[in-house]
């Protein structure tokens, strides 16, 4: 299998690309910009890495639907279940 | 899944592999979904807390968030090496596969070290699990993941010992790499998100 | 495979399904050879069937610990503070403690184990043709992890400061801070009793799944699984989607009470509603992990005993699906009064009462099933039947507490009481021991006794209902559970009568459980030799010997089939197996 | 003979709990019936040998279906209706708080009730704050506030008579709110399990006519607090 080193290549741009971002994130965090758009940034700046390490690392780009429902079903679910805890604990009474 | 059906209604099938993939990778996946709701259920309770309780700006002020970087990128480089050794699992490259095999084991270690380190100062500095709702959350969260860490580290270890000795390659074994990788970047996905909850807001 | 049918209509319709047929011997025989030594092959066997006996066998252990606290209960609750026969009088603080194992035992040790345990691992590999679980170590694995949480719930009954006292429901603060109840080391072995438990069956269901989608054999597409297989993986699916948060509710619970944090104490920042909603999120879906199995087993009998094929596959199908959707979104119906935010009500209301449809769709369906059959009354058909109509009654009082409304004053009551016992008891105890007489003979290779079988069946039925009809009333009248006795209420003498009623009817419930004791015993030595298909069933675990091969198959079975072919008009037999090729398939066999 | 499964409702909302539970009970009981009925019917008319073979029913044609489906669907719309009736119920019952003539604030802990009344102030927090043990009175035809408090563990306060239950949650205050129809004792009972003394937090509504409520109030909460308990249990 000769495409194996471009694989690696690829494999190591991402690393790149992650550290690259894990940087810009930490830099954002000492910028002094408001307080939400820097917590806006930071997550998706974390949702981005984590897209690329799903994506090329764990090879979801390649996948089947299956692999896709399994994954999302529960995310949905742990978004779903926190919202509805918001009235509960955020606006307690 | 139609496809399937096609497929499984010919009476033709790879053996174990009903639906062409391996069990393995159907497995892990299955396990993983099961992680996605335990560290969702904590995340999310966790966010909630903290926009309730108004931010807890100043405790986390005392987390050491350059140690935590540094921690990420540990981790990050780590799932890199993870990867590079499947690519050369796969393309019968065993040295390579051995010697990327143990630098992951190695970051996963250096990890863990200097997480203890971070422990040992907050705690030296009277933060302790019961000093306060945020510290809570912060040794709950990074010492369930610190755990799986340590699982993660042992799998590979001995994906390591069977890389040395070969025993990897028989009969197509080299593919329990790439499920033990699926769960080590797991494990790398949960800390990118918890680095930005704990030490950068 | 089935003795005395030709070679010939086994062998596969195309060479390349031969092919894959010899290829998965090739591929999976030499996986585990047959194992030699005694503790290789009864202790730690990786074979799904010993596994599952295994199962099978805690799960009616640990039901001796739960059947012994209900009469613990109910004599307390009929006759208050008097002398129990066989245990003496009991406190209100071990009364507490007693609720709480019984309540415990029974979900977790008894009705999981048994229903998923015992009957999952033993026929989901039968069933698809497979030769073995996709995971045999992790299997074995999980088996052992169970057994380590029961013992560690034993033992918890006997730690100083006594077993957990708060309620199977455990909730905060109550089971937080052990100055409430006294409890100190019960409480938290009781948590890692839970974390075991849970870690097991995460373990089973990732097999059950895994082995479900890639192991089936030739032609066993999706559409012709067995209900029962269906049934089992949708509850895995959901055991496997909602049990985490509690996970992560368990280890915030065991922080609180070893490492001084306090995520549910309010003077420390905590709230209780967040263990209620952690520990409801999985609550709920849990009923449906356990009552989705015992439809499955009833599911498999009621066709073979009227000898009709299922009414609606393929609706039931998606009905189960959409039952165990919805039980994700329905939990806050028990927190309806806990002082949750009430604009969440009338939401949580309508879903839960949504629920009803695809109940009410799968009882249909299984009422269309025996109608304008052939019935034939044997033991196993005699429990499904009975575990159906009580179900029904289960599933209608389910209404009353899904509406909020209503809930308000049935909440916490006798009533709910009554109510979950009409839906667990007969999907654990009549689907159960439906499963237990139906595959007892491919289990062990011999029947049961039909008479003690009946017997066994007519003392439950009586029984069971006269335990738990007084409690719906004693519930109407407001009388609030774990209620250690009533006499300091004056509303509520005039139901104590009915308390006695109850307790009466349930010493001749437990009584009548002696007659399945011996009958399992009886007939495991004395019980006449079982044919490979005793009962003329079409689906795959019935094509082979009785008990099953080490890997289940003398060659891997090529499905031609939907799994209930029953009464076909114009052919000889009543029932067609599902290995036995279609009509188009014959011409492939005469070329051969 | 059915009315008597539920106890005799005494307070103003009961009223629409026990519409809404007599709609369901008849809903469903009408299906429960139906349900058991067919089913009987077909065990009796087709035991084995009643026919010679069994019908090859595999309900997979749409026509077949709709003995299900068409069930099912009334199902569905009995339910919305069910709803409808519950959630109007829910909303004037714990939606909202209608002005009240009294407030009293409820303090459970392990394993007693305890009321505190505003005083002749009117007022909470002042120092002729009035509390109780265990019995809490209030005039017939008023609407009276409650905010739950609770010192320990969660509790529920629950008055069969009224159909009112609200659990006590620790870290909260749960208001909510009654109005009883006609003087009388009720009692009170404790419906969360909160510890070995769960079975007897036992406690009692004396609900009184306005002018003996006007008396009981008049030498209860005349500052002489010493006594103020022995007042509240000679009633």
């Amino acid at each position: 299998m000769t495409t194996a080193d471009n694989h690696d290549r690829e494999y190591i741009m991402i690393w790149v690309w992650l550290v690259a971002l894990l940087v810009t994130g930490t830099l954002i965090f000492m910028l002094p910009i408001s307080k939400t758009a820097a917590i806006a940034l930071i997550f998706g700046i974390a949702a981005v890495k984590a897209i690329l390490v799903l994506r090329d690392y764990m090879h979801l780009k390649s996948e089947r639907m299956l692999v896709y429902a399994i994954a999302a079903v529960p995310l949905v679910l742990a978004i779903g279940f926190a919202l509805v805890l918001i009235p509960d604990i955020i606006f307690r009474r | 899944m139609d496809r399937e059906l096609d497929a499984a209604g010919s009476g033709i099938f790879e053996p174990g592999e009903t639906i062409g993939m391996p069990i393995g990778k159907v497995g892990v996946w299955w396990f993983l979904a099961s992680e996605i709701m335990v560290f969702g259920g904590l995340i999310g309770t966790f966010i909630l807390f903290r926009i309730a309780h108004g931010g807890w700006a100043d405790e986390a002020a005392h987390v050491n968030w350059r140690l935590g970087a540094t921690n990420t990128f540990v981790l990050l480089t780590s799932s890199c090496t993870m990867i590079m050794a499947l690519s050369a699992a796969r393309t019968g490259r065993r040295e390579r596969t051995a010697h990327f095999l143990l630098a992951t084991v190695l970051l996963g270690l250096t990890f863990l070290g200097i997480k203890g380190i971070e422990y040992t100062r907050e705690i030296s500095e009277g933060f302790t699990p019961a000093s306060g709702m945020f510290w809570s959350f912060y040794f709950l969260l990074t010492g369930l993941h610190g755990i799986h860490v340590i699982a993660g580290i042992i799998i590979n270890a001995t994906l390591y010992v069977a890389a040395i000795r070969g025993t990897l390659w028989s009969g197509h074994h080299e593919e329990r790499l790439e499920f033990a990788g699926l769960y080590w970047h797991f494990v790398d996905v949960v800390w990118i998100f918890l680095f930005p909850l704990l030490y950068l807001s | 495979m089935t003795p005395g049918r030709p070679r010939l209509r086994r062998t596969n319709p195309t060479p390349t399904a031969t092919e894959t047929g010899i290829q998965m011997n090739i591929a999976i025989a030499p996986h585990h050879q047959a194992e030699t030594s005694f503790i290789r092959r009864y202790i730690f066997s990786t074979d799904h069937k010993v596994i599952g006996k295994q199962y099978m066998l805690l799960s009616l252990t640990m039901a001796i610990i739960g059947g012994f606290t209900a009469y613990l209960i109910r004599w307390q609750l009929a006759w208050p503070e008097t002398d129990i026969p066989g245990w003496g009088a009991i406190g209100p603080d071990n009364y507490n403690a007693i609720i709480t194992m019984h309540g415990t035992v029974m979900v977790f040790f008894v009705a999981m184990p048994f229903l998923l345990g015992a009957f999952g691992n033993y026929l989901i590999p039968l069933m698809i043709g497979a030769r073995d679980m996709a995971f045999p170590r992790l299997n074995m694995m999980s088996f052992w992890t169970i057994f380590v949480a029961a013992a560690v719930l034993t033992v918890s009954m006997f730690v100083p400061g006594g077993p957990a006292a708060a309620g199977w429901t455990a909730y905060t603060p109550l089971s937080d801070n052990p100055i409430y109840t006294g409890v100190t080391w019960g409480q938290n072995l009781w948590l890692l009793a839970l974390a075991l438990e849970f870690a097991s069956f995460l373990m089973g269901g990732i097999n059950f799944l895994t082995t479900t989608l890639n192991m089936r054999a030739p032609g066993m597409t999706l559409w012709r699984l067995p209900l029962f297989v269906w049934l089992e993986v949708t509850a895995a699916v959901v055991f496997l989607l909602s049990v985490g948060p509690l996970v992560a509710g368990a280890l915030m619970l065991l922080a609180d009470r070893t490492l001084g944090t306090g995520f549910f104490r309010p003077d420390r920042g905590g709230d209780p509603l967040l263990w209620e909603h952690l520990f409801w999120f999985f609550g709920h879906p849990e009923v449906y992990v356990v009552a989705l199995p015992g439809f499955g087993i009833m599911l498999e009998v009621l066709p073979v005993f009227a000898r009709k094929p299922i009414f609606g596959y393929r609706t039931m199908v998606w009905s189960t699906v959409a039952a165990g959707a919805l039980s994700f979104v329905v939990w806050a119906h028990h927190m309806f009064v806990s002082g949750m935010d009430p604009r969440l009500a009338t939401p949580f209301s309508v879903t839960t009462i949504l629920i009803s449809v695809p109940f009410a769709i799968l009882v249909f369906c299984m009422i269309a099933t025996v109608w304008g059959g052939s019935i034939s009354f044997t033991t196993p058909m005699l429990f499904a039947l009975g575990g159906l109509a009580s179900f029904i009654v289960g599933g209608v009082t389910g209404i009353f507490l899904g509406s909020a409304t209503t809930d308000i004053f049935l909440h916490g009551t006798y009533f709910v009481v009554a109510h979950f016992h009409y839906t667990l008891f007969p999907v654990t105890f009549f689907g159960g021991f439906a499963g237990l007489y139906y595959w007892y003979p491919k289990m062990f290779g011999r029947m049961m006794n039909e008479t003690l079988g009946k017997i066994h069946f007519w003392l439950t039925f009586v029984f069971f209902n006269a335990v738990f009809i007084p409690l719906f009333a004693v519930g109407l009248r407001g009388n609030p559970r774990r209620i250690y006795e009533m006499s300091s209420y004056n509303f509520l003498a005039p139901v104590q009568h009915l308390h006695v009623i109850a307790t009466i009817a349930t010493i001749g419930l437990l009584v009548g459980q002696f007659a399945v004791v011996v009958n399992f015993a009886w007939s495991m030595a004395r019980g006449k030799k079982a044919a490979a298909n005793p009962w003329h069933a079409a689906t795959l675990e019935w094509a082979t010997d009785s008990p099953p091969p080490h890997e289940n198959f003398e060659h891997v079975p090529v499905v031609y089939r939907d799994a209930y072919e029953y009464s076909v008009p114009g052919e000889a037999n009543d029932w067609i197996a599902q290995t036995e090729p279609a009509i188009g398939h014959l011409s492939h066999v005469a070329a051969d | 003979m059915l009315t008597g499964l539920l106890p005799a409702n005494a307070s103003t909302f009961g009223g629409d709990i026990d519409h809404v539970f007599w709609l369901i009970f008849w809903i469903v009981g009408f299906w429960f019936v139906l349900a058991e009925g067919v089913l009987a019917y077909s065990l009796v008319r087709y035991r084995k040998g009643s026919s010679k073979r069994a019908a090859y029913l595999r309900g997979d044609s749409v026509r077949q279906l709709a003995w299900v489906l068409v069930p099912a669907a009334i199902i569905l719309c009995l339910d919305l209706g069910i709803d409808r009736a519950g959630a109007s119920a829910w909303d004037r019952i714990k939606g909202g708080i209608p002005p009240a003539a009294t407030t009293v604030r409820i303090t459970a802990k392990q394993f007693n009730w305890n009321f505190t009344y505003p005083g002749p102030d009117g007022k909470f927090g002042t120092a002729d704050d009035v509390t109780v043990e265990n019995d809490l009175h209030v005039p017939a035809g008023k609407v009276v506030r409650f905010e739950l408090r609770s010192e320990d563990v969660i509790h529920s306060f629950f008055v069969p008579e009224f159909r009112l239950k609200q659990d006590v949650v620790p870290g909260r205050t749960i208001a909510g709110w009654f109005q009883a129809d006609k003087p009388g004792t009720y009692e009170i009972a404790c419906s969360e399990l909160c510890g070995f003394g769960h079975y007897s937090m036992h406690g009692n509504v004396v609900v009184q006519s306005a002018k003996d409520y006007e008396a009981w109030s008049h030498d209860s909460w005349t500052p002489k607090t010493a006594s103020n308990k022995s007042n509240a249990d000679s009633d």
